[in-house]
């Protein structure tokens, strides 16, 4: 049997640069929010400091075999998703099995993950947990309608609802789909807020109310995976939101500006904005973004 | 190039370095040395430089930081939260009340000496220590993490039988869940 | 005799046989029910092969019997089905009384099945129709007493189904003369336009309500609840599929002929779509396992009406995966749910919780379940929505698809609800008697959830059934292999690339953070929890699950304000009122009757003009 | 054999009773019994040959139109059939179930009644038919008051005060018909009757509409029949259901085709049955006794059977007399079982029932399943006979009666259901089994075989049925035959 050693390249690098650029945006998130906020704030390496110290803890403690797993379906998620995302436009190496799935695919698959981690934080037993549950996942059918709402439009305007395609089709900065469409793109931005969940959307993890929700009984080894599962779904996140809006990238330079640019979006948002009760923020979602949705929707029918 | 021990050597400087730059603090606010976290975690002292970082919940925490003084009604709660912790844990004694009672020495439902009841590392001085201080002892119980010499835990273990009875005298109703290593 | 008869027949008489037995040798009985479920499985997949058809005259009509591949589609999953709720039932309904009572009416339920997919003509359809209508009506009451307002309900609401099938059944008696299928199918053109259209929506009214589409639903959820929980099994997985078939037939075989047809369908389809969003959001309401099931069973049902009406190559076959899949993962809950009420006796998720040790299989029964219905790859629940939505946006229908993203995103909500509040939180000193179910009640579960896997990986292999069945339906071709998906303009998904790198992902990571320090991870239970330093009381429930989507109910207050069924309950208090009111016309008085004859004589002398045309 | 056995047997059993009272009282319970066995084989055996060409029988030797005649035509077969073979389930059922005295009195006037009803079916003279219909009223009103208490007395006083409404209008109908023709053969008038003023007609046909409406219980005549049927004993409710109405509505039904079929006047029927059939469910809805409840279905039932009639086509009128035929015997299997209910539970209310389906298992299986037949449900024939009304409605182009007819279908089965569910499911335990007797389970097990099988094969009666009903619409050979 022939072996596609691009292909075994792609499948072995990919998910460890999404797992460095990711973990690198977090500290650098965090030093950028302690800058704004007058601190000296850590070092930019600081997250993989916390993800090493995690997994080099002696003892770790479940409470059943769906917590130990819940863990597991995070990353696998975040793994999954990044494999079928064309992480370099073009590459015979980052672009892994984007050809076998789509963007309905991805969707469903963005939320395998939480799903997961929704079971695992349910076995704990812990109030906070189930709470944080409750209201991500209530928050999850908030944004996922505007969402929709924009992919919708985008894949009805270039009949395919495969990224490849769409990429194909973002050949010039000018045909870039936020020009192309930009109320799908408002409309997808205003749910990427919520979907990275930074305030005013953080009421899922909310540290001082609930305990950090969800994982408020995960440490060492399980939180650690759940940390490096979310850097890496982070990128993946990026790299999506920039192969359907910004016209993907050919090098990893491009690809970098790219996404951190529109990292800022949420992490800028979420240093200056207090919290929204769940309540509070799915009405946001069902009202600004909503009405971008049905108009990028209308844009393209008529 | 490495034999095996060296190898685990580097592997144990990794860990311990990032263990050092990796301190999530729960804070138990029993007393009023609480009132100098804020100061401490905030934009003119701003613990997170030294990677330290406030923890919701004691299973994520590293280090327990004891600020002031415990009542035994307390204390079964900090007993039960520093035994949810996981290994490596460390903890802090914050201000006078914590090593030997400090203003109330002669309270009949105070604890005196902290580390008759749990495994102190490192005890910060002051009535109140200033944020400052704080971080000083924090930079101190770094050193003694690089140092391998932050072993409150393994001590805990090892002599549990000891704490438990220093621990059973002052709480009458001991209720609590055996501690199952 | 061939295998239509012999299922029917074996099907019937043993229903009657089970009943005797009952009286007569106890023991005896679940022998012969399973025997006769298991027969009628049999020869299903006997007929699979087989072209026939039974004809003979019953009364001045022709009664005609005989299967088509779309047929075959909904007797394999009646018979599976009900054979599994059969073995299912052994245990389950072990201790209770009236079990010859059940199993006849169950056994009638499968025959009358059988019978409407197997009808090539009206008459058999509807026999069969009423047939099984009444049957269920009688284990819908089978429990108690709070479930008789709620089996009339569901009698009323069927009664008023069966009542439009027939209306529809007679006004093409009236137009054509005959009752066989394929002759009506061949002369349905020839009727006039107004009449095609009003007798499609009789029967899209008549099939809709055993589906449950919207302003017809009421009956569903507390019917759903309150039966015995191997029989929801088969309601919900094959029952209401009844309706499915038969939107399906109206759909694609009868008022094709219409123009006007297409508005019929716009407005199905949409009814559909309010169905599922609205079914979900009361669904994640629900404090009651098999209620919240039950509304979750319309919500599905309206996915499958919306590809049914939406009517593209792609969305039937979406719609009938969805059907055959709909009956598989909705029989594992209701089992899983059974299961947890054979152990504990309740389904109320406010009080038990926390059963995933002591019931592992229950669990993971439920896992695959819950997993399927909200279509995460990669079981099949997946493929269905995947190819729902593909059709849906290449259809054109834009806000149809939002309204079936929100209904399954929200649906998120209650299957974890589902399985939280039942298997997952604390557990209970109350529940620490729980063991798992016995080895009977497991197997149809276990055979299910590997069904549900088999599904995801190669959709393939169900597709090629359903590819025969639309062709029959109307020559639609749809291009699929085992394990890839296409929608219209070529895009695809591949379920073994998914499969293989969801599976692989899944052993690294899972290898991973078990080995990791394997000796230095413990167990600990669920009271040893972070509480802020508190001890919990043995007995302490600290499980939050009561109002557990409360956010969510603020969120969307508005929309649950409006109630169908308070709609219908004042129309029936109000009728009942009616009613009583003009019972007193019959005063019990001798002189009122007198007078009343009098009066009619005056009436008829003074208005016999009017009546009859000739003035006195 | 002739049909005549039909009239002069039970009359003349009614006779005996008395004597045979004084010598032994099982002979008396035993003498009806064997009567209709008789004349069930009678009506058996003449059947074919009566459905094939029908038989005149002249009495006292006077040729027709003069003399009176017996005209057993198809209808008439089967309607013979129908009473005698219901009449003997009626009596089997009444062998134990009436153990109050007098019983002589209480057989003599079924057998009065079975006469009446015969030879109401069975002649071709007008005023003979009011002979009978005297004979069977008289024995109807005094069987409604067999149980002598006070409510028996008041129902049968309705029943006679009603009832004599419709005798003199009757008879009113019968004088005037007379003056005008001078004839009193069915058959002759018939043919005479074109000749009579149109004014004259149409008085004579509203006499006869109320007359004969009163006994077919059309709205708003029926004020009469809730309490008959309530208060009469079970068997009797059952032979009003399923012997006396079917007679009065055969007589309507044959002087209104004979005489004046007419658009107008079939419409007029049409709108009434649709009338009496609605009012009648809605009361019997909030009924809270359950014979009463029945009564109401019972009125319902006839409401259906008119608006067949009403059609007038030839498959509506098949369709009426099946649905006749399905009537008589589901109401009498509902009336039984109900009957054995009452009794044990000791009250008529329908809430004393609750839990009753645990005492008596068999008695509580036959309410149920007559309940399920009598809605219209499949397998039992009550679905074909309905399927064949609502068919030949449809048939003559018009929607409007199908829809009400299954409107009031829905309210059927919601009070049916209603007490099914009480009977099994409102109480769990069983507190005293008393036994049904044996003779009342052979009588509603009889009519439940009867049902099944009509129900898995139609044929059965089908068959019959399509002689019968060109026999009630060919008027022209009725007047060749009955004058021949």
């Amino acid at each position: 049997m022939e072996i596609n050693w691009s292909a075994v390249l792609g499948i072995v690098f990919t998910p460890v640069i999404a797992f460095l650029v990711g973990v690198t945006y977090g500290g650098l998130t965090r030093r950028i929010t302690a800058r704004i906020q007058n601190r000296f704030g850590p070092p930019f390496y600081q997250n993989i400091l916390d993800i090493i110290k995690l997994y080099s803890k002696e003892s770790n403690i479940n409470h059943g075999v769906m917590q130990h797993l819940g863990p597991v379906f995070a990353i696998t998620a975040s793994v999954t998703t990044l494999f079928f995302i064309p992480v370099i436009k073009d590459s015979p190496v980052f672009t892994n099995f984007s050809f076998n799935g789509d963007l309905i695919f991805l969707l469903y698959i963005m939320v395998f993950g939480s799903l997961g981690m929704a079971l695992g934080a349910g076995q704990t037993g812990n109030p906070n947990s189930a709470i944080g549950v409750s209201r991500g996942l209530s928050q999850l059918v908030g944004y996922e309608v505007p969402f929709v709402m924009a992919l919708v439009a985008i894949m009805v305007q270039f009949q395919t609802t495969s990224l490849n395609d769409l990429l194909a089709v973002q050949d010039h900065f000018t045909k870039w789909i936020i020009f192309q469409s930009p109320f799908a793109f408002l409309a997808a931005i205003l749910a990427f807020l919520g979907m990275m969940g930074y305030a005013p959307f953080d009421v899922v993890i909310a540290p001082a109310e609930i305990a950090s929700g969800p994982p408020s009984e995960f440490g060492g080894k399980y939180l650690g995976l759940m940390l490096t599962s979310r850097s890496i779904f982070t990128f993946a996140k990026l790299v999506l939101f920039t192969d359907i809006f910004l016209g993907g990238a050919h090098d990893f330079i491009t690809l970098i500006i790219k996404t951190f640019i529109l990292y800022m979006i949420p992490v800028l948002t979420g240093i200056v904005f207090p919290r929204f009760r769940t309540e509070q923020s799915i009405r946001f979602f069902w009202s600004w973004p909503l009405f971008f949705g049905i108009l990028a929707i209308l844009v393209v029918v008529f | 190039m490495f034999n095996d021990k060296e190898a685990s050597k580097i592997v144990d400087i990794i860990k311990n370095f990032a263990r050092k730059h990796s301190l999530w603090v729960v804070a138990y606010g029993t007393g009023c040395g609480a009132i100098e976290l804020p100061p401490t975690m905030t934009s003119r002292y701003d613990a997170e430089r030294f990677g330290i970082r406030g923890s919701a919940t004691p299973r994520q925490a590293d280090v327990l930081l004891i600020t002031g003084y415990l009542s035994v009604k307390t204390l079964k709660r900090v007993i039960r939260t520093y035994e949810q912790m996981q290994e490596p844990k460390y903890v802090i004694g914050f201000g006078s009340c914590t090593i030997n009672g400090g203003m109330y020495w002669d309270s009949y439902n105070t604890i005196k000496a902290l580390d008759r009841y749990l495994p102190v590392d490192v005890y910060i001085n002051g009535c109140m220590p200033r944020p400052e201080a704080v971080i000083s002892g924090f930079i101190k119980l770094q050193q003694l993490i690089s140092e391998g010499k932050a072993d409150g835990a393994k001590r805990y273990r090892e002599n549990l039988e000891w704490y438990r009875e220093n621990q059973r005298k002052v709480i009458k109703n001991w209720r609590m869940p055996e501690y199952n290593w | 005799m061939n295998s239509i008869a012999y299922i029917l027949l074996i099907t019937f008489a043993g229903a009657g046989i089970t009943f005797i037995v009952h009286h007569l040798i106890k023991p005896l009985r679940d022998i012969i029910a399973i025997t006769v479920a298991a027969s009628g499985l049999y020869f299903v997949i006997q007929s699979l092969t087989e072209k026939t058809k039974i004809v003979f005259g019953i009364a001045d009509f022709n009664i005609i019997w005989g299967n088509t591949p779309y047929s075959n589609l909904f007797a394999v999953l009646i018979a599976v089905l009900g054979f599994l709720t059969i073995l299912y039932a052994r245990d389950f309904m072990a201790e209770k009384e009236r079990l010859g009572y059940f199993y006849m009416n169950l056994l009638f339920v499968i025959g009358g099945m059988y019978g409407i997919v197997y009808s090539q003509d009206l008459i058999s359809l509807f026999f069969f129709w009423e047939v099984m209508t009444w049957s269920s009506f009688l284990l819908v009451i089978y429990c108690c007493k709070e479930a008789q307002p709620i089996g009339l309900k569901y009698f009323v609401f069927s009664a008023i189904g069966a009542y439009s099938l027939l209306i529809a059944i007679v006004m093409i008696y009236a137009q054509t003369g005959n009752l066989e299928l394929s002759n009506i199918l061949q002369n349905f053109g020839n009727i006039s336009e107004v009449n095609q259209i009003v007798i499609a929506v009789l029967l899209l009214t008549g099939f809709g309500v055993k589906s449950a589409i919207m302003p017809l639903h009421v009956w569903a959820p507390d019917s759903y609840s309150i039966s015995p929980s191997p029989f929801t099994a088969l309601f919900s997985g094959a029952l209401s599929k009844m309706g499915i078939f038969g939107i399906g037939m109206v759909l694609f075989k009868f008022a094709s002929h219409s123009g006007y047809f297409s508005y019929v369908k716009i407005i199905l389809a949409w009814l559909g779509g309010i169905t599922a969003l609205l079914a979900t959001f009361y669904a994640i309401f629900q404090t009651d396992a098999k209620k919240l099931l039950a509304y979750s069973s319309i919500g599905q049902l309206g996915y499958i009406i919306i590809g049914l009406a939406v009517g593209t190559p792609l969305s039937i076959a979406a719609a009938l995966f969805l059907v055959i899949l709909h009956g598989a993962f909705k029989a594992m809950l209701f089992m899983s749910v059974g299961a947890v009420y054979f152990r504990t006796g309740t389904t109320d998720m406010n009080s038990v919780t926390g059963l995933i040790r002591k019931m592992p299989l229950s669990f993971v029964t439920m896992l695959f379940g819950i997993i399927t219905v909200s279509g995460v790859p990669p079981l099949g629940g997946f493929a269905a929505k995947w190819m729902l939505y593909e059709s849906l946006i290449q259809s054109k229908h834009y806000f149809l698809v939002i309204v079936v993203f929100a209904a399954s995103t929200a649906a998120f909500l209650y299957l974890y609800k589902l399985i939280f509040s039942l298997f997952l939180g604390q557990e209970e000193v109350e529940w620490s008697h729980v063991k798992e179910v016995p080895l009977l009640m497991l197997i149809p579960m276990l055979i299910l959830s590997a069904f549900v896997l088999v599904a995801g990986i190669f959709p393939g292999l169900v597709l090629d059934p359903i590819s025969h069945a639309m062709q029959y339906l109307g020559n639609y071709g749809f291009k699929y292999e085992t394990s890839v998906l296409f929608n219209e303009w070529g895009n695809k998904i591949n379920m073994q690339t998914v499969i293989n790198v969801i599976g692989a992902v899944f052993l690294i990571a899972g290898l991973f953070v078990t080995f990791k320090g394997l000796k230095k991870t413990r167990y600990v239970t669920t009271k040893d929890i972070h509480t802020s330093g508190e001890i919990p009381e043995e007995n302490e429930n600290l499980t939050y699950a009561v109002d557990f989507y409360k956010p969510f109910e603020r969120a969307i207050a508005p929309a649950l304000k409006a109630s169908i069924d308070k709609i219908y309950t004042a129309i029936g208090n109000n009728l009942e009122q009616a009613f009583d009111f003009l019972r007193y016309v019959y005063t019990g008085n001798g002189q009122t009757y007198a007078m009343y004859v009098v009066l009619f004589l005056s009436l008829l002398i003074l208005f016999a003009e009017l009546i009859f045309g000739i003035k006195l | 054999m002739s049909p005549v056995h039909f009239i002069a047997i039970p009359l003349f059993a009614a006779f005996l009773i008395p004597l045979a009272g004084k010598v032994s009282k099982e002979l008396v319970k035993i003498i009806p019994g064997l009567v209709l066995l008789y004349l069930s084989f009678v009506s058996v055996t003449l059947f074919p040959i009566g459905t094939h060409h029908p038989v005149v029988e002249i009495i006292a030797g006077f040729k027709p139109p003069f003399g009176i005649t017996l005209y057993y035509g198809a209808i008439a077969a089967f309607l013979t059939t129908l009473i005698t073979l219901i009449g003997f389930v009626i009596w089997l059922y009444s062998y134990k179930f009436i153990i109050r005295e007098p019983i002589e009195k209480y057989y003599m006037l079924f057998m009065m009644l079975i006469t009446g009803s015969t030879g109401i079916v069975l002649t071709g003279d007008i005023f003979n038919l009011f002979v009978f219909f005297e004979i069977t009223s008289i024995a109807a009103y005094s069987l409604t008051a067999f149980l002598r208490d006070r409510d028996g007395a008041e129902a049968a006083f309705k029943y006679l005060l009603i009832g004599s409404f419709a005798s003199t209008f009757f008879l009113l109908a019968i004088a005037i018909i007379y003056a005008n023709v001078h004839t009193l053969n069915l058959a002759d008038i018939a043919v005479k009757i074109q000749d009579v003023p149109v004014t004259t007609r149409l008085f004579v046909l509203i006499l006869f509409l109320i007359g004969l409406g009163i006994e077919s219980e059309m709205f708003p005549l029926n004020g009469w029949a809730p309490d008959a049927y309530s208060q009469a004993p079970s068997p009797v409710g059952a032979v009003f259901g399923g012997i006396v109405v079917k007679a009065a509505v055969y007589s309507l039904m044959r002087i209104i085709f004979l005489m004046f079929n007419s658009h107008d006047v079939l419409h007029f029927l049409l709108v009434m049955g649709i009338i009496t059939m609605l009012i009648a469910e809605m009361s019997a809805m909030k009924q809270q006794q359950i014979k009463r409840m029945l009564a109401f279905s019972s009125i319902g039932q006839m409401g259906l059977v008119i608006i067949a009639f009403g059609i007038g086509t030839e498959p509506s009128v098949r369709a009426a007399m099946f649905q006749m035929f399905n009537h008589a015997l589901i109401k009498s299997l509902l009336f039984f079982s109900a009957g054995y209910l009452v009794f044990h539970s000791g009250s008529k209310k329908i809430s004393a029932l609750d839990g009753l389906g645990h005492d008596k298992p068999i008695t509580s299986f036959f309410f149920a399943f007559g309940a399920l037949a009598i809605i219209g449900l499949p397998p039992f024939s009550g679905f074909w006979s309905k399927l064949y009304i609502l068919l030949s409605i449809a048939d003559a182009g018009l929607m409007v009666p199908v829809v009400l007819i299954l409107i009031s279908s829905i309210i059927e089965a919601v009070y049916y259901l209603r007490v099914v569910s009480r009977l099994y499911f409102y109480k769990e335990e069983a507190t005293d089994v008393r036994r049904t007797p044996v003779s009342g389970l052979i009588a509603m097990g009889i009519l439940t075989v009867v049902i099944l099988l009509v129900g898995f094969y139609p044929n059965l009666i089908l068959n019959w049925m399509t002689p019968a009903a060109a026999d009630l619409l060919n008027k022209a050979s009725y007047i060749k035959f009955g004058l021949f």
